[in-house]
Order: structure tokens, then C-alpha cells, then sequence
């Protein structure tokens, strides 16, 4: 069925909200100052609202739902205590100017964040400020570009491989780095490509590992050995870090930089795009250029410190996207040490899983063991389907298809994340029905190509939307 | 481990079918050295019981809610979020939901996003809005950045009474992108300095850049910075730190301002020690395809039928890489929702009312503070609910006088304004009852503060 | 999509819940007393458990979902703040043996309650302890058979019009009363029926008012005298209390005792089948008779008072479905005494409204003024299509159906409470569909007969249900 | 007034589609005479802010969770809930549903009847289950008027040892329907004497009522009852107090019992000061359509899929009228979706081991309170969580010196069994740590109580 606009469903002189008595004199701004009315702004009664989210939300699929198996976005269970621990009063009422002797249990939560993540990641420093990945990948490279000019250096240059994630170009941009491709081999970056490009010119490698081919990054040691030798840094973009908790630890790697991706690897909710949290640990060199401010310890309690002369300064207001970090603070505690290595071990252990079995359906364009994540592509898809048809015959199958057309470096690809939540009986279900789909593709195509058909909205009109915007209602 | 279904069997049948005979054989690519064999040092797992006691023992430590009377605003206010608006968000096909990129199965967070752009154009007086950033200040930043590119000019005036943290960011996200800052002072009265303003802007001007409110609480003359800065076809960029404001005073968009960004927190958000919160970017229609950030716009589908898809995505960072608008590649989209949510149960009635009570409770502070003995307002331009007080000696000192009286009495200014030691910032919302703000009063006309 | 049993995704060794470490000896009973295991019992991690309710659910129809015009139930709107409030800490997690004393918030909450009622309902006296309607019912007619007996009565009936719900018959017999059936007139019980059957050996007349057909009682004030003057109680089931919040009284009427519904005049939510609560209002005469304890007060404070010599007992554990109250306190003082008169105008005037607006399309067996529900029948439904038939198309088009096939009186009755909780445009897309529907009735009955299509199951064989019952899961 | 969408101008407009020109003649039916004129002397409509604001200030007046440590059972027991549970009844399509008397639409709250069902069957042994009642003692009630049915007898034998609320309730239910009420008394063990119910069951007892465990936490010998009660065909009634118990004791089922029943707040249910809670009600086979209360069972669609319906209505009070099986109708049917959701989490394994930490701890404080000077165990009966403690003087006494240390002791047994003044009822369950128990005992001997 369908719902209305809010807009529409608007009726004069409703209202879903009651104000106290004011027990104040009443007073008003000089009368230039005052608007007249906000021309369509809606009206709407408590019900009325219920029930437009309700039926709204009907129309959404969750973790809750069903598999997410989207790659990339490591799309796990958000355990249900964890959205109890940060509406806690105490934490939710916190307000960000509270004096800090006031303000210790939130303090020690993000200290001891900040430790527990130094720990998992092998990095000496953090900042909890970033309020995303891509927020935080920002920041590294701010970090990045500072550090090197601190040394004097005139580096203008980054490496971003072709298994890079999009924002990787995008924040070397922003920090007025241009951008060197760098070509994976057997989709791995090899040793001899880092040392053909690695130049005077060049301030970092941006690189993600495991990468997103859903690999590890087997020359990473000796990658960023040449980095580091020829006055290079190397950043890494850590949203894939769910494969290698308790595993290994990009610190020990000879990576210098890295951003976490708590709603992914720490099971924060993705919220439907936001907001997630984007901490960013560094090695020793870095730290004094974290953002300002960072959380400390005396033996008087924990404090924020702002005296910090060579950071990069502030990403964002306040400290970070709090009620985020005591979200992945409650999972990690929940998961402990062995819980984290367990996760990483399941989470590596499904994507295999899935590989070996659609392995004989899909054509898998690299064959190196794969961590979390596997990508196949459309190539053997029969009846002229294409990944785009195949995701969404999957919606009607009850799943969430998996992320399409990336990496670029796989033409049609289909990138399968299942993380650790899942059981394996849901990975058979799915499994079976990319089988059957394979199967449709060759014997009824029209299956696909007219997918979906369950839901409310058949395939949408994109192109139309870009050419023609209509970017809010009008009445 | 009631988070991963998997027991030993499954393990084992599952490796069978892999053709491996060990967990350890699925990293054997991950090189020896490279192993962190030891386990990591981090607490033992701990049951959910343990965790909400040890979680409850934490938020103890805080001075939070009901405890104090707390007049604490400077960019994040505390108003009453109605019960609705949780129990909505609460929903796991909206918060366990990502970026809506199939929008067959995304319907309900587009159609809401739609609904959010439409209410922040409506609110700001605006002709397009995005789907929401990280908060005020790097909205903020963002801002400046889009005008940097739209004018293809690199010098922006920065106002001095602009939220600092907001103008931190600004210079953190333009550190190497060969910006000049110029800064814009503020009169005697706390808003803009208008000759000043006039002094500064020329033909390389990107921007100018105010708050409405400003830091100071002050409504600043935006028509007459709008008219000023277009005169030297510069943007005027204006960030909202309180938008509340925005339910009795005329929006920006009226008064001529090309970008609206501003801090969304108080339309339904937890106060939640500083975040998450809600950045909101607001433009001319005819800038849309610089507009950072994502977007979300109306279609129909195969039959005809409308419906909502991410839109514009040439601008976003995973299709136009480097040369993208932004690197965002997320937004706030719970917290665009919980906004949505408020916004539709106050509506056009109820923003303007809740706003207007604000008005008053400050306005009602205002004059009984001003009336203490030794205290003064040293600013006179029009404010919403929130202003500067000046005490008879340090800030700090009065604020911790008032502290031991249960009262948490403002924001000291002089972190900031080191030449504003014996001012302070103080907020005055809903939440603040006759009773509280008599009894602030009463703490400082008794000279305990 | 389906979704099978919790039996069915069960899997040996999976946990949803893990206990802390146990910080005392490991002891164990006696090894004849303990048992070796639950046979079937199902294994599950907190991920399956949340999925499979969560989509349960989503084959559920709430009052959040949309219009739900069941008859007698009154579906109003459950406000969401009314959810907060009883799980407020000091109130979910208050024990029913705390010492009184640390108990006196909640005791000063059941004692406002228990006033609010009284002057709502024009009683003197109030239990809160019933947990439901037809508890309540049970605890009242138990007073009625209490204050008989205490007056040396030997009267062994009861009078029951043909509007009554179906719990009334079955409360009287739980009383050891017979029952005697009374006819109404055009929809009203009379003065002269009453005289006609009120004899020495009855004990009390069970009417509701609104009845079932959603007409006032008339004739009330004079069928309570003929009762009173020939030694009877007049017992009134309150289901319909909204019609009148603020309008009148059944106090006031002559009414002896009532039980309230506070799960549909007070809009706490009825769950899906329950907890309801059932207090109920008495006069004077019978407030001696009202169950243990009731909540009363000293200068000192609150408590329980227990030292009720005549009272019939106790209901059930403890001191009344004290969530539910709370939920119904918050409701009350939400609203005002304003509000409550608000509400009982607008759902008499949406009642009314759907009334006229359907007239014309189906058939209206009785003609007096309705209150907050309006009965149709299926008599002038097209194409062999009764009102069964109706219910099911009424949910292809998105709404929850009417009551039907209640009261008795009417043959294929469709009884329709729309509530104040709805605003006209609902009502008005309702009828439209309730219009639609007739029309296809006459053109095109199938549309009806194998309705409902859009539901994730068809209509469901209740008779083989019945006759083979499989009322658990076997594996 | 927030909850109600009309408007001055819907009103006119409808008033007028009805063909009437005032809301007051909508009321014409009700005589003047009875019309209450006068507002209702009721305080103000109030905002949800302020609303909230005194609704914490009065829950504030209880001494709850967090400030005492509590040792109280008694029918009502302290067990974590996992948040899911929480989470998952919040869903407003559970939660604001009605009875589910449109199958196709409500397949979610059949579903999940059937499996409580199912898992209550499995719990007690018993052949079948209904959907739920009002709480342990209605349903307690509720068997006893059954097991009268199905004998076609009117003698019941009830424990003295059963809950005192239990006893009371069977009596009220029973009050008018000419039954007879023998008592049978416990021995010096805490269980019930099996010499006196020899000699009390004869050809005319319809019942034997036992708890398991009983008010004193004693696990009875129900093999014994049952052997005995069956000798003279009448029916077992065992009533179970504290459902987790199950988790680790014979079922009553393997143990002969007829009817079982019982309270089933322990799974999932806040204490919530005495309900609403939920009566569990089980029975053999064979007994089906006697039983009081709703049923859920499976059946098919049109197209032959498995789907749940409402069934054996005829037993029901719609159908049935004055010869229904009980006058309820309705269930508790978000407390059983708790219960469900809750054992679901526990499980097969869960439970069990819950059940042995709860039995390893109320062993833990028995040997501790036993060893303190003065006290004593007066029962020897096994126990599961809670037990009976003879103190050296008044209960209430020392309950209370006890409570001046924040420790809530226990529940004193001098109002049911005036004979038992220096006895109390203690419970221990996971929610108490060792340091609690610990500090229990200190102050117990330390003399303070």
C-alpha cells in the first residue's frame, strides 16, 4: 500500500506535540526580526506520525530482516543491549559542555575505547572524533601531509590501487594530494609495482587490507618497507578489518595510519547511511598530529587535552560521535578477546563457505583464498542477465543482494559479504537461491530482467531522477 | 558468544565443504610474521547482565540529567525529545538498514530522507537541501569549500562570533587547499562588524561566512551581510547553530543567504556528550550539482509509480573519485530521521510555539539576571535563547560557585576569548522552568556565585 | 516469505544468552530430582531470535499499521510515552514485597488512579486488581452474590439482555447463577420488559451501556429503579465507557457496579490478546464487598488494606496489572478532564460519521442515534457475499475488518468503532473501500469470496483446526 | 490534545455530513437528567515533557533495583532480561494488536502463541497448553474448577504450603459454586505431610493442589501425590511458583501430575510491582476440550500452507456462554510473547544452566545463613531458589535493621502463619553476587539485624 508524503497528510491546526503552560511573561523579537508562518511545513497529529514511520519502515529491509551479505559494509548483527547502553541517563543527557570532573564515566569510556582499539589495531595513538569512515580517512591523510611537512618534505602525490575504495581519491583531493593509480597483480599489490612508482613525489600508498577483492594483502610488509624507505607513509583504509580481528594487526604491518569503521567492524548500526564513527589510530610518529582534542589520564581522572601544537585540529564539533563509541565499547566488552578472534575466524569461515559453493554457478575472477568477503561476476550469468538483474531477482527471494559493480577492477561484480552472524542454514538458503537464479538466467531470464516483483516498487526510474531533480516536495 | 551461531560442528562441516582441514588454513595467506599470535589483551567477554551493570556504574559517573539545573547551550540545547520519536527510530528496518542503494527494499529511509529535504528548504528559506552531514561544523566547512568551488575564489571571511568549533573545522578541512582566511570582527552589540565587513570584502572574496544564531546567541543582520557580500558577487554562507531560532526568526533564505548549513541537534537528538548529531546543508536550486554530500530524489518506478532513489551521484566521491564534491560517502540518516520525526509531530504550529516559549524563558533570565547586582549583559543585539553575561569577576569562578549549588550556570567564554574572562554563555530552553531559573538567579544575587 | 517454527531453526549448541561466571560453589540437587533434559526445547543465537520475531511481526496488523475499526474493542491509539512511563526504573523493577514504605510512589499512583475512576464513573469505591474485563466482570457479580447473601437473599439469577457480550452468560454461571435472556426493543432494553421478568429470584441485571449495537440505554435510570425496588443490583459492563467519558456517568444512572476496560477507554495497549485490566467501580453499598486490598491512605502515607472482613478475596496475585496502570494514570492526566469529554465527542462523532456515510450502501438494522459504534448488516450485500466475505476484502484494501458476526441480534452484523483516534480523511478512505466493496459484491462477488490476496497466507481452514487439533509443534 | 487529530473545521464538516448542527445533539439519546454537565474534577491535561517529569518523580518514591540488595521472592522473581526481549515486544505490531481474530492478518501473534504452547508443553511434560491466563493464581483457580469439571467432584485438597495469593484466589473463584476446601498440612520438612493426605483423599476429591516448588521453596515429592491422588482418581493439580525451577527438577509432567500451572513472570517478565504477569496453564491430552482459555492451533490455507488460527472455540464463553469452561477472553499475550522470546534466547542449554547458578547460589546463602549464630534452616525438604530462615527473634524486626543497611532480607511468613513469627522467606537468584550475599550475612551477624 502506499503512504502518503507528510506534506500530504497535513491538516490545518493539527499537532502532535503539547508544550507545558509558559510560566514566564510571554515575550516576542522586534517584529522585523519575526517570520510570518513556514509555508508547508506539515501538520500532523501523534497518530498520524506513528503510523507514516510504521508503514514507511514496512517498506525497508534490516539486518533484522533478513542476510545483508553487502561487501564491503560488513553488515553484522547490532546486538539489542547496545542501544540500551547508550540511551542510559547519564550518557544520552550528557550535555558536551558538562564540566569534565562531571563528565568522568564518559571520559573513561573513551579512553579506555581508545586503549582497547590501540590494542586490536597495533597502533600507538587514536582519535575517537571522526564521525565516519570517510571522515576519518580525512583525517589520516591531514595527518599524513602534516607529518610530512613537519619534515619539510614537497610531496604531492598518493597511491590508490585499482581495489581502492572511492573515497580514497576523494580525501587525497581534499588534502591537495593528486592521485597515482596503481595496478593490482593477481589482485594484490605486489612489491615491484610499489617500487616502480614509490618516487620522491610521493607522500603516501592508501591501500585497504584485506583489500577489497576480499584478499589479503600478502606483500604488505615489504610494500610498506619500500614506502617507508623511500620517505613514504602508508595509510590504510580499515573497513575491512573484521577479517582479521585477533588475527593480525595492521600496526605490526608497517602501516603508519588507519581508520576504523565502528559501524562495520564493531557492530554499531548503520542507521540507513549514518551516522557511524570513523576513529583513526596512528603510529608514535603520527600522534602529535592527532585532531585535537584526544582523552587522557592523570591520576586525577581523565581529561581532554587540547594542548596539542601540532595537530591537525578539529574534524567536527565536540568529540566525537559518542553515543557511537559506547555502542562498540558494550560490543567489544560483550566479545572479549577470544569473542573478537572468534569473529574474525566465522566471519572468514561464511565467506569461504559461499565461495566454495557457488563456486561450480559463478564465474570467480581470483582464485586466491579469499577472506571475508568473495567476488564473483556476471560473466557466466546466462540469457544476457546482468549482476543488476541478479541482485534484484535476490530481493525476491527474501535477501538483500550483495553489493554490485564493485570493485571496478571486476567487470559485473558481485561482491559477497556474509560476516560471522549468519548460521549456516542461511547461507544455504541463499546459496540455493543463487544457484536457482543461475539457473533462471539460462532457462527464463525475464525472471531477473523483470525483478522485483514482490515488492511494493518495481525497479525505478534512475536515470530519470538524475535528469529531471526533484529533490523535495512541492505542493 | 550469543552473537555468532556457529558450534563446533558447523565449523567442521563447513570446513569440509571448503576442502580445508583447520580455521587456521583459511588465513594461510596472511604471513607468519605478520600473525599476532598471543591473545589480545582486552577484557574477558562479559555476559549482558555484567555489561548493563558495569554500563550503569559508568553513566553514574556523570553529572547528567535531573541532577543539576543546567543552563549549558553553545551549539548542542537541551529540548525535549517526545516519546514517539525514539520508539520510531527504534525500528530495525530503519536503524539495522544501510545506505539505501537498492531502493526496491529502501523505500521507507528514502521516502523519509525525501521528507528531511524538504522540511530543512522549508525551514531555511532554501531551494534544495542534502540528505544531512556529520554535524554543524563540518557542514559548515563544507560549505565553505562549495563556494570556494562555485566562485572559483580561495579568500573567505570568517566571522569571529561564528561557533568556534565551526571555524576550527573550517580550517582543518581547507589546510591544503591553499585557502586565506580572513577574519571578521564583531561590534560592541556582539553581532558582525557591518564596516568592517564592508573593509574586507573585493572581488576575490568566496565567501562570507556568519552565524544566526552567531556563538554570541546574537541574530545577526544577515540582509545586511547578504547585501554586502553579493555586491562583490561573494556567498554569503550562514551556519545555524541553534535552529530552533528558525521557528520565529526569518529564515535565511528570505533574508538572502546562498548557503544555509547549520547544527540539526536540537530537532530530536539526544545530547549524548557531544554526538552523534545532525549537520544540515541547505543551497539555491541552481547550485545542486555542487552540493556536497548525498542526495534523494523523486521517480517512479516501471508502473508509473513514484518512488525515491539516490540521486546525482555523478557529484559523489565513488563515481567521480577524486574530482568529487565531497569524500562524505555516508550521511546522518538516523539522525536525519529522528529530525523528520520532530519536525512532522511539532509542525507548523508547534516549532514556532516551542520557539517562542524559548524566547521568552530567555528573555526572562535575561532581565533578572541583568538585574543581579555586579552582572550586566554587555551585548544589546537581538538574541534567541541563549546570551552572554558578564560577572564581576572570573567566569570560572562564579560557574564553580554555582556548581556546588547544583546548578551548572553556562559556558565560560574565555577558553575562546581570553579577553572575556568574566563573561559567560548562557542557554535558556523548554526545559528550564521558572523555578530553575529563579533559583540561578537566586545563587547569583546571593553572592554564593 | 515464510518463517519456520522456532523448533525449526533450532541447532544444537547455539545460545542466546550467556551468564555471567557463577561466583559461588557449583552445587547440584539431588541427582533422582533433576532432570536429565527439556526434550525439544530449541537452540538459538540472539540473531535468529531476533529475526524470526521480527518477522513475525511484520504478519501482524497493529493499531500502528492503520485503521482498526473493531467493534467493541475501541482500538485508539496507544501513546508512546505511555510505554516509557511503566518502564521507568522504581516502576518495572519494583518487587510486590517491597516494605510499603519504599513503595510509596507506586501506592500514591494506584491511589490517584482509583479516584480518577471514581470520578469518572460516579462510583464510590474502586478495585484495581482484576487483570482483565471479564475478571473484572467475575469480581463484580461475586459482589453482587456477596452483598445478596449478606442481606440473607436466596436469589438465584440473573438477567442478561441479547445485546451482552458473551462473557456475562459465563460470568453469572461462575457465580452459580442462572441466566435469563431479555429481549431488547428497537435495540434498548425497556422499563416494561424489566418489570416483566424482575422477580424475587433475581438477583441482578447485567446490561451494557452503550450496548452492543452502540445505543444508550434509554430507559436506564428507570430499569435501575425497577431493579433496586424489587431487590436488585444492576451490574453494567463499562467496554463502552468511551461514548460517555465526561458526558455522563453510570454512577449516576443508578448502576450498582462496573467494571472498566482500561485497555480500550484508557488506551493502554492490548498486546495482541493481553494484559488487559478490569478494576471495577462499586456503589457504597458495595464497597465493603470489594476484593483484597485496595490502596487507601493515613497522614502518614499510603498502603494496602487488607483488613477488609467483608470482602469476597482475592482475584488473583498480588495488587492489579500495575504496567497497565501506570499506563492508564499517564493516559488520564495526558489528556485532562477536557480531553477525556474530547474524546468521547469525537469517537461518537466519527462513529456517526462512518454511519451516515454508509447508510446508503448497506444495510442499518436499527435507526436510533448511534454513539461511538454503528452496527450494519450483510443484508444488502451483492452476489451471495456475506459479511465474512466483506472482512477479508476489507483487508486486501489495507485495513484491520470490523467485528462481525457480533452482537447476535443482528444477522451478519458488521460492527464498526472507529475511535477518536482517527481523522476524517481515514474514516473517508475507509468508507470509500467499504463503498468499492459493495459494488463488487453485485459485480464481481469472487473479488470477496477469495479475499484476502495480498496476505501472506489465504483464509485458513478453522474447521480442521478444530477437528484435528495440532496445538504444539511435535518433531 | 495530541491524540486527537480533528480540528474546529473537520468537526463543522462532519457534524454536517451527518446532518446535525452540534456535537451535544450527537448525544441526544442520553437523557438530561443523566448528563454530567460539570467537568470532571480532574488535574489539567499536562504536556508529555511535564508529564514524564512527574511520572519520574514518583517512581523516584520507590525503593527499587540498584539501591537495596534485594532477597525477595514470594511468587514474584528478580531475573535479568536480555534487551531483545524488550526490543522485539516494543514492535507496535505486536504490541497494538488485538486478539487475533482475523487469522490472515495476525499469523505473528499465532505463530508465537503456538510456540509458547509448545514450549509450555515441553517445560511441564504435559500433553498440552493453552495460550496463557491472568497470572499463576487465576490460573491455579482455573484448575482447580477444572479438574471439578472433569471428575464431576467438588472436594479439593489444597496444600497449606501452596502460595497464600494462590489459596486465596481458589477460594474467591470457588466461593459460589459449592465446593469443599480440605486442607493439607506440611510436615516439619517444609513438604507436604503424605500420612495426612492419605488419610484425607477419598472417592469424592476432585483434586490434590500442590506447589513445585511451594511457598517455601520446597520442591515436593509430587511422585508421592501423584501415586496417592490416583489411587482414588482424582487429579494433581501442581501449581509452580517459580517457573526456572523447571529447568533443573523432574518436570511435573514425568511425575504424574494432571494439570499444571503456574506463574510465569520469571521468564522475561519485569517485577513490576505484582503484574502484569502471566499464568501458564498445561494438561494432558486427553483433557483438551475442557480446558479453560484460548487456544492456538495449526491448520491450512486455501493453497494448502501451514498457517495458525484461533481453535476450540467452543469451549469458549462467545460460543459457550453460561456453559463456557471459564468466563476469560483473552489472554496475556504480550507476556507470553515475552516468556517465548525469552526461552528462546535460554534455550535448551540457557535454561538449565540458569536454573543450576540460581540452585548454586540459594545453596551458597543457606550454608552461610545457617552457619550465622542464632539462625537456622527450620525446613530440610530440598529447595530450588528460596528457602525459609528462623531468625532469633521477630522477623519483621530484623527485616527491617536489615533494610536500614539496604538490604531488603526477605519476606516475612507472620502474616499467613502467625505460628512462624521469627521465620522468613529468603530468595537468591543470578541477580545476586556473591558480595551481596556476603554483606547479607555480615550484617545478619554482625547482630545489626
Amino acid at each position: 500500500l502506499n503512504e502518503k508524503l507528510l506534506f500530504e497528510h497535513s491538516r490545518p491546526g493539527r499537532c502532535g506535540y503539547d508544550l507545558p503552560p509558559l510560566d514566564v511573561p510571554s515575550a516576542e523579537p522586534p517584529e522585523a526580526l519575526v517570520r510570518d508562518d513556514i509555508p508547508g511545513f506539515p501538520e500532523l497529529s501523534e497518530i498520524d506520525v506513528a503510523r507514516h514511520f510504521t508503514r514507511l519502515s514496512s517498506w525497508n529491509y534490516g539486518v533484522d530482516s533478513g542476510f545483508y551479505p553487502l561487501g564491503s559494509c560488513t553488515m553484522k548483527y547490532n546486538p539489542k543491549v547496545n542501544e540500551v547502553a547508550c540511551r542510559l541517563p547519564g550518557f544520552a543527557d550528557l550535555h558536551p559542555h558538562t564540566p569534565q570532573k562531571l563528565a568522568q564515566g564518559a571520559l573513561a569510556l573513551m579512553y579506555e575505547l581508545q586503549e582497547d582499539l590501540k590494542e586490536i589495531s597495533g597502533f600507538d595513538g587514536i582519535t575517537l572524533q571522526p564521525g565516519a569512515g570517510a571522515h576519518g580517512e580525512l583525517a589520516g591523510m591531514l595527518m599524513v601531509r602534516a607529518w610530512q611537512q613537519a619534515r619539510g618534505a614537497q610531496r604531492n602525490k598518493v597511491l590508490i590501487p585499482d581495489t581502492a575504495h572511492g573515497t580514497n581519491p576523494a580525501t587525497a583531493a581534499l588534502c591537495g594530494y593528486e592521485v597515482v593509480p596503481v595496478p593490482s597483480e593477481n589482485g594484490v599489490v605486489t612489491v615491484e609495482t610499489i617500487e616502480g612508482l614509490m618516487d620522491d613525489g610521493v607522500a603516501a600508498l592508501m591501500i585497504t587490507n584485506p583489500n577489497t577483492l576480499g584478499l589479503f594483502e600478502t606483500y604488505i610488509a615489504d610494500v610498506c618497507r619500500v614506502v617507508h624507505e623511500r620517505g613514504g607513509l602508508v595509510y590504510c583504509d580499515g573497513a575491512n578489518l573484521n577479517a582479521l580481528l585477533g588475527i593480525a594487526r595492521p600496526g605490526d604491518m608497517g602501516i603508519d595510519v588507519m581508520h576504523f569503521n565502528l559501524h562495520k567492524t564493531f557492530s554499531t548500526p548503520h542507521g540507513g547511511g549514518g551516522p557511524g564513527a570513523g576513529p583513526v589510530g596512528v603510529s608514535a610518529e603520527l600522534e602529535p598530529f592527532l585532531p585535537v582534542p584526544v582523552v587522557d589520564r592523570t591520576a586525577e581522572g581523565y581529561f581532554l587535552d587540547w594542548d596539542r601544537p601540532h595537530s591537525i585540529g578539529r574534524m567536527k564539533g565536540f568529540y566525537g560521535h559518542f553515543g557511537v563509541l559506547v555502542r562498540a565499547w558494550t560490543y567489544i566488552r560483550a566479545m572479549g578477546a577470544e569473542g573478537l578472534r572468534r569473529t574474525a575466524e566465522m566471519a572468514v569461515l561464511n565467506a569461504n563457505y559461499v565461495r566454495a559453493r557457488l563456486e561450480s554457478s559463478y564465474h570467480l575472477p581470483y582464485v586466491a583464498r579469499s577472506l571475508h568477503e568473495v567476488v564473483f561476476s556476471d560473466r557466466n550469468l546466462g540469457g544476457g542477465c546482468k549482476t543488476l538483474d541478479l541482485a534484484k531477482r535476490l530481493i525476491d527471494y527474501g535477501f538483500h543482494p550483495p553489493t554490485i559493480y564493485f570493485p571496478l577492477v571486476v567487470s559485473g561484480a558481485i561482491m559477497i559479504e556474509p560476516t560471522e552472524s549468519e548460521s549456516q542454514e542461511t547461507l544455504d538458503e541463499f546459496c540455493e537461491a543463487m544457484e536457482a537464479i543461475a539457473r533462471e538466467a539460462s532457462e527464463d531470464p525475464g525472471l531477473l530482467k523483470d525483478a522485483p516483483r514482490l515488492t511494493r516498487l518495481g525497479r525505478l526510474d534512475e536515470t530519470r531522477a538524475a535528469r529531471r531533480p526533484r529533490l523535495r516536495w512541492q505542493p | 558468544m550469543r552473537y555468532i551461531p556457529h558450534n563446533e560442528e558447523d565449523v567442521l562441516r563447513m570446513l569440509d565443504a571448503i576442502g580445508v582441514d583447520t580455521l587456521e588454513s583459511l588465513f594461510e595467506e596472511v604471513p607468519s610474521s605478520l600473525r599476532h599470535d598471543a591473545p589480545l589483551n582486552l577484557p574477558a567477554a562479559r555476559a549482558e547482565s555484567d555489561l548493563l551493570a558495569e554500563l550503569a556504574r559508568i553513566a553514574r559517573c556523570n553529572g547528567a540529567g535531573g541532577t543539576y539545573r543546567a543552563f549549558l547551550g553553545a551549539g548542542a540545547y537541551d529540548h525535549f525529545i517526545p516519546a514517539v520519536v525514539d520508539h520510531l527510530l527504534s525500528r530495525s528496518e530503519f536503524y539495522t538498514a544501510y545506505t539505501p542503494y537498492q531502493p526496491e527494499i529502501s523505500q521507507g529511509t528514502l521516502q523519509a530522507i525525501f521528507e528531511f529535504q524538504t522540511l530543512i528548504c522549508q525551514l531555511t528559506g532554501m531551494g534544495v537541501a542534502n540528505a544531512s552531514m556529520y554535524d554543524g561544523a563540518s557542514s559548515c566547512a563544507e560549505a565553505v569549500l562549495m563556494a570556494c568551488r562555485v566562485t572559483r575564489r580561495r579568500k573567505v571571511i570568517l566571522s569571529r562570533a561564528l561557533h568556534p568549533d565551526y571555524l576550527e573545522t573550517i580550517r582543518t578541512y581547507g589546510r591544503y587547499l591553499d585557502m586565506e582566511w580572513v577574519d571578521l570582527p564583531f561590534g560592541e552589540d556582539g553581532a558582525f562588524d557591518p564596516d568592517a565587513l564592508s573593509r574586507l570584502l573585493d572581488e576575490e572574496c568566496a565567501a562570507v561566512v556568519v552565524g544566526y544564531p552567531n556563538f554570541f546567541g546574537v541574530m545577526e543582520d544577515l540582509a545586511t551581510v547578504s547585501r554586502l557580500a553579493h555586491e562583490h558577487d561573494a556567498r554569503l554562507v550562514v551556519a545555524v547553530q541553534e535552529p530552533l531560532s528558525l521557528g520565529l526568526f526569518k529564515s535565511p533564505g528570505e533574508l538572502g543567504a546562498d548557503i544555509v548549513v547549520g547544527e540539526g541537534q536540537s530537532f530530536g537528538l539526544p545530547l549524548s556528550y557531544g554526538g552523534p548529531y545532525l549537520g544540515f546543508f541547505a543551497a539555491r536550486e541552481s547550485d545542486v550539482r555542487n552540493l556536497p554530500g548525498r542526495l534523494v530524489g523523486e521517480t517512479v518506478d516501471t508502473e508509473g509509480r513514484r518512488g525515491f532513489v539516490l540521486t546525482l551521484a555523478t557529484r559523489e566521491q565513488h563515481i567521480r573519485r577524486e574530482k568529487a564534491t565531497s569524500n562524505i560517502c555516508s550521511n546522518q540518516g538516523l539522525c536525519a530521521l529522528a529530525a523528520t520525526i520532530y519536525l512532522a509531530l511539532l509542525g507548523r504550529q508547534g516549532l514556532p510555539e516551542l520557539a517562542r516559549h524559548n524566547y521568552s524563558k530567555a528573555c526572562y533570565a535575561r532581565e533578572r539576571i541583568a538585574a543581579v547586582d555586579g552582572y550586566s549583559l554587555p551585548f544589546n543585539a537581538p538574541v534567541f535563547n541563549e546570551f552572554v553575561v558578564e560577572g564581576p569577576r572570573a567566569a570560572e569562578g562564579i560557574l564553580q560557585k554555582l556548581q556546588e549549588r547544583d546548578i551548572l550556570g553556562g559556558v565560560a567564554l574565555s577558553p575562546w576569548f581570553p579577553d572575556m574572562s568574566n563573561r559567560f554563555l548562557v542557554c535558556v530552553t523548554e526545559r528550564n522552568c521558572r523555578e530553575d531559573i529563579d533559583a540561578f538567579v537566586e545563587a547569583l544575587s546571593g553572592g554564593e556565585a
